[in-house]
């Protein structure tokens, strides 16, 4: 039971992640993403990372995909008259460079990795994630801190009417 | 005092922090008394370290903080105050406060005070880094901390585009360098999988044999990285341009500490090169090459930085010299008096420069800022210490020292030449430009006389340019050797010929620069009458190095470019075209397809050939981004193959 | 249950598909949306590996990948919002104002 | 599990589904009668014994009406955007303890699976005001979605001194923990929370993407029957779920003297509700900017001061 939602979610995922590469349309494009992430979100619970889980629902597609998604309306952009890269010319070498890529990463996961010995899956709770965090972390989470807010004012500045 | 350790390079940044987030409330009087408070606690904590024997001791170590814990890699920021540390240390944070002071009243005018002092400070704690880390990443960041400081205080006015282009320029030439250095320690993280000092000095020592290969990379690698930084042939062009940027920062980074990173590195990671003669060999050619390239540059400059600049490539060049012969001890020797006599230089030509309204032309200075004796004074101890005057400097000392040991190494006679006329050579310039300065010193009235606040580390720099060679007299002389004793542990012994032998070679070469004075006096007075040196145009040019790094290397990617395009297009309209015509009705003219076909295709491929060659070229840069995902992709795909095949 | 390998297999084929969008489609939400599933790619394995260690790092690393690509897009947007209102179109192909000419000889 | 398991499973979650369509359909009902009986006047009173059935007639009249796409639309997005309304609403009901031990699913980021699920639910109205593919649904859905998120961010942290307090993301040990309602602990996060959950649901005075007069209906105008009935039922069922979590939160959950727990939990929500349908009928709608600003300026600064203020005395009087 476990295992076939984990690989259901899995070819989910896989599927509207790959379906971004061939919609016209921006809005279908970003919901197909909307979905993967959904989707990987589930695959996180399914890790035994709730609290991912819920993060990613609420920071991904909540916020960053719905930002996505008002850009793509306030521009009111259309389907694009773009041809679809299955139908241009210059999709092999691309492809082909990429399915090797995979293949790499592949022989580099078998390579490096042992498989474990027990494979029971243990949940992480977000008690010792945020211990983590504000335990050995702290100064990361305050660069990170520091690279939002650095983030928010390039924003800011950029959208000002009047630029310097 | 283990516990105590971060404050060194702490002091500085965390002041540096305070000055870039808070410096809106402060006026500019707090934010110069905080930054020098900041360098001040910095050499205080030295002070410290050495009252509490960090001199004879064990070294020192404190680990600050943990990047990461991955398995058994763990990079940290562990600092570490050994000997070698130490005498960097003593004088960073040293000549850094002295700094400091003086560009209390040197900057007061400018009005981008609180950018100046940041980066003075953050360049003071990224040194301090750099000499402290106990590991090659820490010190690579202090190196890339240094090197972005550096860019910043270059094109410090950056309003003058000039000044701004001179910042880029050091700091893309010395990026050729930090590449270089960066490949030399991803090859040792590779091969010893960690990057810790004391540890990667066991393992170089047990699994490397002398002369390997890889050590060999590794080391020219390293030394690649050591040139960029250290303004050594042939990435030396940045540095006359770096005196763009204020006096003071000249003095501290361009002279003092920054330049003299790649001998810290070097002398660092001399178990490394211990195993290579040859790339020692190169070291000390590139160090006497560059010695003879700087001071007869010097020799021919009208701008008193340059001059200066084109002295700090050439001493450092001693230094290199004394690192290739193996003499790490003396080569650190000369850093520190060199540090002293340099900074005195730079400083004192500060004050006068700005006391002439910044007026940079030797030619016409003349003013001394209502100090005119001390000026005097301060300039000709550190000119003396700089040409090696003898028994009275301490840069006669250092540089005695140096050329000693330089003899008997391999093909050591043939640099001790190059050395010792490079000793003459520095004399000459120096005192050329020390009577072109004070000979005719009441042609200009004072514009703006000279801060009070400014004379006293010049005060101290000139005692010290005096005092610092006592510590270590020349081989054979009845006084004691302290220096090279006390880094014996470190460096092991450097060996110099028999005293017969020394006692000839000290005469010639101590001789030299009194010699040295005496032909600059004699120069000075024809060079009032109009004469100019022989060569003079190609000398003050720096051996036409820009010149030639434009036409060479800029120049080259274009013109390659372009003579793909050209053949392309030549063998189309006026070759092939013409010839395919031929050959086609050749070929139906005799009826034999098998021709047809092989010499068509044949042209046809080597002209598609030609047109790849154009097209990829000229399209590394077409903007797309899509191609150039592409081209990473490629590359990773090329990279994790290779790496894992 | 799930063995480690599995989840990698899915981590690197979304990646390469992610790379695949950037290098394939001209739009810029589309390449940015590329790499948003190499980001994902690259979380799922951080995970993966931390519950494979049964290690909080692999999910702290996550959250800041996230913090990261917050801000990242956060600028991309406005950045793609500027080039269509200055330039009306969001294709990546008309946009190459800063390309070499090398017909221009050197600069 | 066996197959008996399953079923009564199924069964009560179809039991809990159906008695909430029930309940947000007479909700209709009762708002209609209040703000009638507010406005002094009568209200739905025809079909039925004071009206009672009046959902009942509603609900005929919108399933018998024609399935209309129209010609212009994105037909598959207009289709399933109605659905994810009512669909995430519904979703968070299922971690919501009612009584001691009446409740579907605890989980240990029960809160955050809420949170999740209502920023989700930014996605039906957006997507149904772009699908429909016409001027005032369009600005309907750029509104809703620039309100949801500035009100989100207001909303999670003024929960975040509530899991502070309690130590747990999870539902049933917050309630748990209140032996003293938060909102005693916690007044500035309760009125924070309750604003941003009317603005959530798009109620009065927060109703700017469906402003009747500005936009026509806002998001909802190209949509007509059942589709329509989905659209509304979900800002019921987001009413009912804010009233709920409220509860849940801040007011003790079913703690409660004398009465049963389910009791306590069905009062206090119900006092809730009529809350927001008094405030409907006398707050005026808020200007756009007006709407922004106090999201950015005020609820957001004042929750985090709230947050910091709880940090603060938790870390000195709770621990040491």
């Amino acid at each position: 039971m476990y295992e076939i939602i984990f690989y259901l979610t899995a070819a989910v995922t896989v599927l509207a992640a790959g379906s971004i590469l061939i919609v016209r349309n921006p809005i279908h494009a970003a919901l197909y993403l909307v979905i993967a992430l959904l989707a990987l979100a589930l695959l996180f619970f399914l890790l035994g990372a709730p609290l991912l889980a819920a993060l990613q629902v609420m920071i991904y597609a909540g916020a960053i995909m719905v930002l996505f998604l008002f850009l793509i309306m306030v521009m009111n952009l259309r389907p694009t008259q773009e041809q679809l890269p299955f139908l241009s010319a210059g999709w092999k070498v691309p492809a082909f460079l990429a399915l090797i890529l995979w293949l790499e990463l592949l022989v580099l996961f078998f390579g490096l990795l042992p498989e474990p010995a027990d494979e029971t899956i243990t949940v992480i709770e977000p008690k010792v994630v945020g211990e983590s965090l504000f335990g050995p972390y702290l100064l990361v989470v305050e660069a990170a801190a520091i690279l939002l807010l650095a983030a928010l004012i390039a924003v800011l500045y950029l959208s000002r009417k009047k630029r310097l | 005092m283990n516990q105590l350790l971060w404050l060194i390079p702490g002091a500085p940044i965390l002041s540096a922090l305070i000055i870039v987030l808070l410096g809106g409330f402060l006026r500019y009087r707090h934010i110069a008394v905080l930054a020098s408070c900041a360098a001040a606690a910095a050499f205080l904590t030295v002070l410290l370290a050495w009252l509490n024997g960090a001199a004879n001791a064990q070294p020192l170590q404190q680990t600050v903080y943990t990047w990461v814990a991955v398995g058994d890699w763990r990079p940290t920021v562990g600092l570490m105050l050994d000997r070698i540390s130490l005498v960097m240390v003593s004088v960073v944070s040293g000549v850094g406060l002295l700094i400091h002071l003086y560009s209390i009243a040197f900057m007061a005018k400018d009005n981008d005070y609180r950018r100046y002092y940041f980066f003075l400070n953050l360049f003071l704690g990224g040194m301090l880094l750099l000499v402290l880390a106990d590991n090659l990443l820490l010190l690579y960041l202090g190196w890339e901390l240094v090197g972005l400081c550096s860019f910043a205080l270059i094109g410090f006015w950056y309003r003058d585009p000039v000044r701004a282009s001179a910042g880029r320029k050091a700091f893309i030439t010395t990026r050729i360098g930090d590449l270089s250095l960066a490949l030399g320690i991803f090859l040792l993280f590779s091969q010893f999988n960690t990057l810790s000092l004391p540890v990667l000095f066991d393992a170089i020592s047990e699994q490397w044999q002398p002369n390997s290969q890889l050590a060999a990379i590794t080391a020219f690698m390293i030394f690649a990285g050591a040139v960029g930084k250290s303004a050594q042939i042939p990435l030396q062009v940045w540095l006359p341009d770096a005196m763009a940027g204020p006096s003071p920062v000249s003095a501290l980074i361009h002279a003092a500490t920054m330049v003299t990173a790649g001998v810290y590195l070097i002398a660092r990671m001399h178990p490394l090169f211990e195993l290579t003669p040859l790339v020692q060999w190169t070291v000390a050619a590139i160090g006497a090459v560059t010695i003879l390239y700087g001071a007869s540059s010097a020799l021919a400059q009208n701008d008193l930085k340059r001059v200066l600049a084109y002295s700090t490539i050439s001493q450092i060049g001693y230094m290199f010299l004394a690192l290739g012969c193996g003499a790490y001890a003396f080569a650190l020797f000369h850093l520190v008096t060199h540090a002293f006599f340099k900074s005195l230089l730079f400083l004192t030509a500060g004050a006068i420069i700005q006391a002439n309204n910044h007026e940079h032309d030797i030619h016409r200075l003349g003013s001394h800022g209502g100090h005119s004796l001390l000026m005097h004074g301060c300039f000709l101890v550190g000119a003396a210490s700089l040409a090696g005057i003898p028994v009275i400097t301490a840069g006669f000392y250092s540089k005695e020292a140096i050329l000693t040991t330089v003899w008997p190494a391999s093909t050591g006679q043939l640099l001790w030449v190059i050395a010792a006329l490079g000793t003459l050579v520095t004399s000459i310039y120096i005192f050329r430009t020390y009577f072109l300065l004070f000979q005719n010193s009441q042609k200009a009235v004072s514009i703006s006389p000279v801060n009070r606040m400014m004379v006293w580390p010049l005060f101290i720099l000139a005692l010290l340019s005096i005092t610092a060679g006592f510590v270590e007299f020349p081989a054979g002389w009845p006084g004691p050797q302290l220096w090279s004793t006390w880094l014996e542990n470190e460096f092991g012994t450097a060996t110099h010929p028999p005293l017969a032998t020394v006692y000839v070679l000290q005469l010639i070469a101590s001789l030299l620069p009194l010699l040295g004075a005496g032909i600059a006096f004699l120069l000075v007075r024809r060079e009032k009458t109009g004469y100019r040196l022989p060569l003079s145009d190609f000398l003050r040019d720096g051996w036409k190095f820009d010149a030639t790094y434009k036409i060479v290397l800029v120049g080259g990617y274009f013109r390659l470019a372009h003579f793909f395009k050209l053949i392309e297009s030549l063998l189309i309209d006026a070759m092939l075209h013409k010839m395919t015509r031929g050959y086609k009705v050749f070929a139906t003219y005799c009826r034999t397809g098998f021709e047809y076909g092989v010499l068509n295709r044949g042209l046809n491929g080597l002209l598609s050939g030609l047109r790849f060659g154009h097209a990829q070229l000229s399209t590394a840069q077409n903007g797309l981004l899509n191609r150039y995902a592409l081209m990473i992709c490629a590359g990773a795909v090329f990279l994790l193959g290779y790496w894992l095949w | 249950m799930i063995p480690l390998s599995h989840s990698l297999i899915i981590a690197a084929l979304l990646f390469t598909l992610g790379l695949l969008i950037i290098m394939l489609r001209r739009e810029l939400l589309f390449i940015l949306m590329g790499l948003e599933v190499m980001f994902n790619g690259a979380a799922l394995t951080a995970i993966a590996a931390g519950q494979y260690w049964t290690n909080a790092d692999g999910q702290v690393l996550t959250i800041f990948l996230t913090v990261v690509t917050a801000a990242e897009l956060a600028i991309a947007l406005i950045l793609v919002w500027l080039v269509f209102e200055r330039l009306n179109t969001t294709r990546a192909d008309n946009l190459k104002l800063l390309k070499d000419n090398i017909d221009r000889g050197p600069p | 599990m066996t197959i008996t398991q399953w079923l009564f499973a199924f069964s009560i979650l179809l039991l809990v589904l159906l008695s909430l369509f029930l309940i947000a359909a007479f909700m209709v009902y009762a708002e209609r009668r209040v703000l009638a009986l507010l406005q002094d006047r009568l209200g739905p009173n025809r079909a039925g014994p004071f009206g009672l059935l009046q959902p009942v007639a509603d609900l005929l009249k919108l399933i018998t009406k024609e399935h209309f796409i129209p010609p212009f639309a994105d037909r598959s997005i207009y289709t399933i955007a109605p659905i994810i309304v009512p669909f995430t609403a519904l979703l968070s009901f299922a971690v919501v303890p009612v009584d001691d031990d009446w409740w579907l699913a605890d989980i240990n980021i029960a809160l955050l699976f809420v949170l999740a699920l209502s920023s989700l639910r930014v996605y039906g109205i957006m997507l149904g005001g772009w699908a429909s593919n016409s001027k005032y649904p369009l600005f309907g859905g750029l509104r809703s979605a620039a309100q949801m998120i500035s009100y989100e961010l207001p909303m999670g942290l003024a929960l975040m001194g509530v899991v502070m307090l309690s130590g747990s993301f999870s539902l049933v040990d917050i309630v748990a923990a209140q032996s003293l309602p938060f909102i005693f602990l916690q007044p500035i996060g309760f009125f924070i929370f309750l604003i941003c959950g009317i603005a959530e649901t798009n109620r009065l005075p927060f109703d700017l993407p469906e402003a009747e007069n500005e936009l026509a209906a806002g998001y909802s105008t190209e949509y007509g029957g059942i589709q329509f009935a989905l659209f509304f039922l979900g800002e019921y069922i987001g009413v009912l779920l804010i009233a709920a979590l409220a509860t849940v939160l801040f007011l003790g959950g079913w703690h409660g003297p004398w009465l049963p727990g389910v009791c306590w939990f069905a009062i206090k929500m119900l006092i809730l509700i009529l809350l927001f349908f008094w405030l409907r009928t006398s707050m005026p709608r808020l200007r756009y900017d007006q709407l922004m600003s106090f999201g950015w300026k005020l609820l957001l600064p004042a929750a985090l001061i709230n947050l910091m203020i709880t940090a603060v005395i938790g870390l000195f009087w709770i621990k040491g």
